[in-house]
């Protein structure tokens, strides 16, 4: 088998050594009535690397790659162009195969680019201090939650209506089994964000408010104004982000006074993926909440011989040394991912990703003119919005559309009766993303199908 | 040989991306949205980064170097079959929220994986969701958790041995448990009359990991869930360890009600620096009507759907619900998937002997001169444990460990399980050869002989390492965690400091 | 730390490769062909493999850890992109033979790529085939020779000046001339006067490298190819240089025949550790009838058409043939062009500048501590040249060099061009930044300062490379070039010998 | 340009640093007639990576790749399964982006590979000494055929029909221009591969006799019979070989008396590439030879301390040593190509590729059979055949019927009519090359498509 390097002569010898007669005889702590006398039934024997490549081909060919056709879809997960070098870059084999930096001598590529990755975050969210990152967003968020209920000593969380409803059930669920109390709801299809609504509902037992800045239906919040109101009863304010690109653009979460900012960085060098893995992204504004964060972080330190050097740090808040104490149940983070990212924003700076941000949304400005004009098509962000939009399709159910363009080879958006199936006033809401990656010609075959398909 | 900082090395205005497209003109509504500062982040040239990136790789050890002896942490070789395949645009570049019919082959993935999961672990069902192996735990705690609560069952106590992982009793406590510990035979393996003994209502169920973290397989499995099952409780592996016995014994035929499983341990998905993981979770038919959201199904008409919410209210009713956006770690899953199916059902189970076989070939070449607590009760399975006894005065697992990356290897698993003291565990795994563990083997075998003969050389060891040792309580007590702007920027570094090579 | 060799590595037991299907029976007909004894090359799984291979390349020096500043090799960054591009199944997946119509884009390319080197040379024509810069000229030098033949004129002399690539005069030999001398200014250019005194009916043509590999300009080419032309010769340009000139002046206007254009110089194909090259080879119209086959045209329905030597007959009767099997470099074609595309006319221009400018730069700043021959008359194009003039009595350019590389850069290009004592020759390239350049240029300072004051720590640099300085002439004296099995097989190697990282 | 980093600041500073007014102040010596003022015209400006993607993939999706139909071409370039671990160990960057390994101390890791790459062709030719690689077979072929006129001292060249025609063009270019005269013919179709007609050209005057083995219509020439017959003559018998995968099945040329082999290692590690860049591979079954060989060669020695380590050398026989006196004008070998080979032929070892060539010659054995069993198709190699072989179309011009299957995507061979277009005879001639990626399925749907077109 070309990835065991044992010769049977090795194994002979290597028995002997041991004193085993024979590999069961190492196994002689497994019950004998459990131990199998052969492989297990029902699967496959060995293959060559060129059948698996050709199964796996086979299989990744019947899906319908974004690349490959006018390409929509946001709500959470988004397609932008990434250099051909950060691919190169993950994929050194001292990255790649490397784990955990536990020993620091050996470990520096890997810290140090977690310390220029935390500082990038950082600076991204408007905060003081970013994590080594999550594994997504909507995980994020909820360890966000715990994370403020624990810091207040309350358990409500009062979550806005343009969280993504993804992120919403993760932390019902989680809360379910914690006890904690999440107030949520589904939104309207308005251009008001309902800001108001939201901060009706922040009160004394509140821990957090949890904002989603742009939202859901790519509305943007008016961040301060929840920021303020939630500091006014007590409560953290935190936001989630899921285009980070947004923030090229768009103010910092933090510098509008958001205690937390998670969110997902899966657009800055990840890729789509079907989903994962993705990037969790937590930073928190005030150095003072750093102690009780979850997830790893790297710190800078020096060596014995005073040169600089970068370390695993406040690892008491973790369950490695705290066990049932920690702060989080957390051990894996998305290294890959995180390295990913930072290469990618290394690449944009500060510079690019402003311009890649206008880019964007001079792109999605003109695709939601050109859709908003149809006939039956109205867009739902009188108030603005960055690279994504909601458009109402005129009463018809957005999923069967969506379906129907698909037919088409056109990937149009994500409908709301995917996101919300229960939500019969959402059904005809569609979500479309325009990013870099969409062309002019992408936009009119979009504008073309969906006018056909509404007639 | 020092690698500067990004922020140390690019200016703001540069930038290594190109825009062909000029960007338009802003709305106007998003007018008071709009960022009063530029970003203070720097942009690098091309050349530029990937001469940083190539660079810093180069400080870190990594499996592609040489053995990463970790235990209980699997570093194996990673096949670079699976990169190619998980880089195909048909997996890579499928968005989770596309049309199902125009996913089908992605679903078709995870349904195959599904099934070798299955049928490897002899049980019913698997969530796929879970992010990494603790994500993995949570989903299994709460899918107790939730069966339990199902049949009016209020259970408070979880039971963990003291060997755990952290992660066992963080998740435990995370889903709202309290935690317990299950003593330990003097021959490193769970007591199964002492866990009888405490066995009642008030216990949810236990956790335990098999093999567990001492290297042993807990012959008493299937006893043990019998009595757990017995008391009203529910039986969780930690599967971490699934390498050793992957092939050889199925965890279903021994009463386990679930059981996560490290994809990028057992199934070789790179370990990246810290992550990704992925953490799928098998089912016992107990636990299986409690998995969370989504999951996929066939229709009446073969086609693949994915399961989420609404629809699971008529085909999972008692689902504990969502734990994560979209539906799992997909690029780990093809990678998974590669990997099973290079290996097939024959090569797994070798698989599960090789690194058996490799571990006991060093506990034995070892033992005459490093402790082993537990040498004496047996063969070990995928990992050999020693402890610091009979070091020189002054001489700690630590020397060794850092002693040992000046001989050029990642040292092995130290401090950890809790259980020994100094405790040093070494799992080889099956992809080293016979010839590269004969070298590890005489490199250990001469640090420890220095650590015994009190060779002082060694309390400063690493020598030969990109850093010395370095001070962890001074990066705890004034934590830098951010890079901050020099108030006098540095000047260019001289020569010495930066090198080339 | 040592990597052993393959061969004391892997066992004839082992394989990397695991194949499906079983071989079936040899064909009687082939018995007596069969091999009598099984072939000795040892097989290595691929975890061995990786780490071999990683590890092996971490001993190399590369442009992707720090400056590569060889004169005249244009060590310039590598764009990944271009790496991605050529492995597109459609360009890397085709066979060179496969019917005409289903590798339309491929020719594609050829014609694209064609029409930049014609534009931006100001040429008419261009021989994709060469398949590296010496192949070019041998190229250039041929159509030269068939030229001068179809007019019934045999001439026997190329003339070359002495500073140049060896490759000159090889190429001009292997193509049956007779190589003499051109002799040079006191300047470091052609002497045009004296030139003009050598030109007569017995001599072919000149090859001129422009600019020069002193890092000249040479002022006089147009006169030069003045004077050769009206003397009945033809100029061959040796482009190996335009790098520095490319967008800001065009050799055709210069009065140039035919010059090749290393596609891994200016053009960012990578050097690969020595290959493989590409050199096609522009033409002037004179030139152009006579170009090798096989090329590229469109017919009249404009489908392009690979015209091979039977369709060549009518469309290029005085081809002088083929030089190579198939076409070309079709993987450096891809990548050429995806970094033309890449730059734009507008960025190329910006390319030489810029190598310009980092070499005056370089020049400038260390003028004042190494003799720079040439320095007083002008600036430099994109490489500087110094001299060993007013080191330390028994310190050579070899010091430098092998201190250079201490200092964690690869030296410089030495001893060449000849016609300078002691030469080293600094090309930077236009991807190194002015942080880089600063710091290259502090350590250039710092050893060369050593080689001024006597430091004889020098003399046995370097010592913080993989290996000491080789004895070179005992590799000549007993060539050693394949692997023998030793007498008796080695034993482990000691674990000091191995090293990890 | 996220290639060039230099700034606007930057350049400023240095152009004031050496006294430079603007730019073209560096560019003086150009007379300024000449000096463009501008961009050259007619050419684009530069674009974004995404944009360049685009157009290079819009380029590649034009060309019907091999891997996606039925695909049997060989003659000289042949489709193996490269494993995966090849082409991610070539992107390593201190592979990739290093030098000609001039400085030895900073090379080891490319001299070392030469090293063993080196050995790996010498043993699998059966010879003594292997060089660090040319360009391609053909080149080698040529360089072959000028080092033995230069060791012979004579000028005549016998040339076996079955040699590539390539091949036979490239030497006969050459030799037109140094002299040497080129005896060469066409081959006829039959299976017997004229060893008779070829030795009785060798004479006293003859430098060498050139066979390809196995040869263009994928027969086996009695190499051991041409050699004792050249040697008789006081010739030496090159032998080429264009797939090596051959070469674990059929006995090595050295060991059959070759003087000189040469040939394309394409088959291993390096792939298609519509024909380039290739491996041109090149050995000496005589130590005595290696003094005259063309090319770099790389040999083992010690550093100042002992170490064993490698160096190029005996480059006294080259052009930058010995310019006009070389004995070749190459310079650039083709170093990343004989990586991947070498890489290759370490995962396969002499066992591995043993494996490979019988699954080659069986599959290609059931492939003959069955095609030559229909109707109007006759197998040319009676004589035997490795992984290809020549079939007779019934005096169709098999041109024509490739392109017509092709128009049904399959790739069925190399016509003879492509390769010899002038030679009538050989028009309804099909060379059919079989290796391991062809499936059954992939022959079926040849046998079924050639006796459609047939009909």
């Amino acid at each position: 088998m070309r990835y065991l390097p044992l010769t049977d002569a090795d194994r002979s010898a290597m028995l002997a050594a041991v004193g085993a007669s024979d590999i069961d005889a190492l196994f002689t702590d497994v019950p004998a009535e459990h131990l199998l006398d052969g492989p297990v039934e029902g699967l496959p024997m060995h293959a060559s690397e060129m059948a698996v490549e050709r199964h796996m081909a086979r299989l990744a060919q019947k899906n319908t790659a974004a690349g490959d056709v006018p390409f929509f879809l946001g709500a959470g997960a988004y397609r932008h162009h990434i250099p051909a070098s950060v691919d190169h870059l993950i994929q050194r084999g001292e990255f790649l195969t490397a784990y955990t930096p536990y020993q620091p001598e050996i470990a520096q590529g890997t810290l140090q680019m977690l310390f220029e990755f935390q500082t990038q975050v950082a600076r991204l969210y408007g905060c003081a201090v970013a994590n080594a990152s999550m594994y997504d967003g909507s995980t994020a968020c909820w360890e966000a939650i715990a994370m403020a209920t624990r810091v207040k000593r309350r358990t409500r969380a009062v979550l806005s209506p343009g969280l993504h409803p993804h992120y919403v059930s993760t932390a019902k669920t989680m809360a379910r089994f914690t006890g904690d109390e999440i107030v949520s709801g589904a939104p309207d299809l308005s251009g008001d964000c309902g800001e108001d609504a939201l901060i009706a509902q922040i009160d004394e037992a509140t821990a957090c408010v949890v904002v989603q800045y742009p939202d859901i239906l790519g509305r943007i919040p008016d961040l301060a104004r929840v920021a303020d109101a939630a500091h006014e009863k007590g409560a953290l304010l935190i936001a989630v982000n899921t285009e980070p690109v947004a923030l090229g653009l768009i103010e910092s979460p933090g510098a509008l006074g958001a205690d937390i900012v998670v969110g997902e960085g899966q657009s800055i060098g990840v890729g789509l993926n079907f989903g994962g893995p993705y990037l969790g992204l937590f930073a928190v504004r005030d150095t003072k909440l750093v102690r009780q964060m979850p997830g790893r972080l790297c710190g800078e330190t020096v060596d014995a011989e005073g040169k600089r050097g970068f370390v695993l740090t406040l690892s008491t808040r973790e369950q490695h040394i705290r066990r049932e104490k920690a702060t989080s149940n957390i051990c894996t983070n998305s290294g890959l991912c995180a390295l990913a990212f930072s290469i990618h924003m290394s690449l944009l700076g500060g510079e690019g990703l402003g311009k890649l941000a206008r880019i964007n949304h001079s792109l999605a400005r003109d695709a939601a003119a050109k859709l908003a004009a149809l006939e039956g098509v109205e867009l739902v962000n009188t108030g603005g919005f960055f690279n994504e939009f909601t458009l109402r399709l005129a009463g018809k159910d957005a999923r069967d559309i969506a379906l129907a363009l698909a037919k088409r080879d056109i990937l149009a958006g994500v409908s709301l009766g995917r996101l919300y199936p229960d939500v019969q006033a959402l059904s005809d809401g569609l979500v479309v993303a325009v990013t870099e990656t969409c062309t002019a010609e992408d936009i009119d075959a979009l504008a073309d199908a969906l006018a056909e398909e509404l007639r | 040989l020092e690698e500067p900082l990004i922020f140390e090395l690019g200016t703001r205005a540069n930038c290594g991306v190109d825009f062909g497209q000029e960007p338009g003109e802003v709305a106007p509504e998003l007018g008071k949205h709009l960022r009063k500062e530029p970003l203070t982040l720097p942009g690098l040239t091309e050349p530029e980064t990937v001469r940083h990136y190539t660079r810093l790789s180069r400080q870190n050890y990594a499996i592609d170097l040489g053995p990463f002896p970790l235990g209980s942490c699997t570093m194996k070789h990673n096949p670079r079959l699976n990169e190619k395949v998980a880089r195909m645009p048909g997996f890579a570049d499928i968005h989770p929220l596309q049309p199902m019919d125009t996913v089908q082959g992605a679903f078709e993935v995870i349904e195959q994986l599904s099934e070798w999961l299955c049928k490897l672990t002899g049980m019913s069902a698997v969530a796929m969701t879970p992010k990494a192996g603790a994500h993995g735990e949570l989903c299994g705690i709460l899918a107790i958790r939730a069966a339990l609560e199902a049949r009016g069952d209020a259970r408070e106590v979880i039971l963990c041995p003291e060997s755990a992982h952290g992660t066992n009793p963080a998740t435990a406590a995370f889903a709202g448990y309290r935690v317990e510990d299950i003593p330990a035979t003097k021959e490193g393996r769970v007591d199964l009359e002492a866990l009888k003994a405490r066995l009642g209502p008030d216990v949810a169920g236990v956790m335990i990991t098999n093999p567990n973290t001492c290297g042993l397989f807990e012959r008493d499995m299937k006893a043990i869930s019998e009595a757990v099952h017995a008391a009203g409780g529910l039986v969780y592996c930690d599967g971490a360890n699934f390498n050793a016995i992957v092939g050889k014994v199925r965890p279903g035929d021994l009463g386990v009600d679930a059981m996560h499983i490290n994809l990028h341990k057992t199934f070789s998905t790179p370990h990246g620096g810290g992550g990704p993981g992925s953490g799928p979770v098998v089912l016992s038919e107990a636990l299986a009507p409690f998995a969370p959201t989504p999951f996929v199904r066939r229709d009446e008409r073969g086609r693949m759907r994915l399961v989420e919410e609404r629809a699971a209210k008529d085909l999972l009713p008692d689902s504990f619900g969502r734990m994560t956006a979209f539906h799992g770690q997909m690029g780990m899953f093809t990678r998974a998937l590669t990997y099973m199916l290079s290996h097939g059902a024959d090569g797994l189970r070798q698989v599960a002997e090789d690194s058996v076989l490799n571990a006991n070939y060093i506990l034995r070449s070892l033992e005459d001169v490093l402790d082993a607590p537990y040498g004496a009760s047996g063969p070990c399975m995928h990992e050999a444990l020693f402890s610091d006894r009979g070091l020189a005065e002054g001489f700690s697992t630590l020397d060794i460990a850092k002693g040992l990356i000046d001989e050029g290897y990642h040292p092995m698993t130290v401090y950890f399980p809790l259980v020994v003291h100094g405790a040093m565990l070494v799992e080889p795994t099956e992809t080293e050869s016979k010839q590269g563990l004969d070298r590890l083997i005489a490199s250990l075998r001469a640090v420890a002989e220095r650590a015994k003969a009190g060779d002082e050389s060694l309390k400063s060891a690493p020598h030969y390492a990109p850093r010395r040792r370095l001070d962890e309580t001074l990066a705890a007590r004034k934590p830098v965690l951010t890079w901050e702007e020099p108030e006098t920027p540095a000047g260019i570094p001289v020569a010495s400091e930066i090198g080339g090579s």
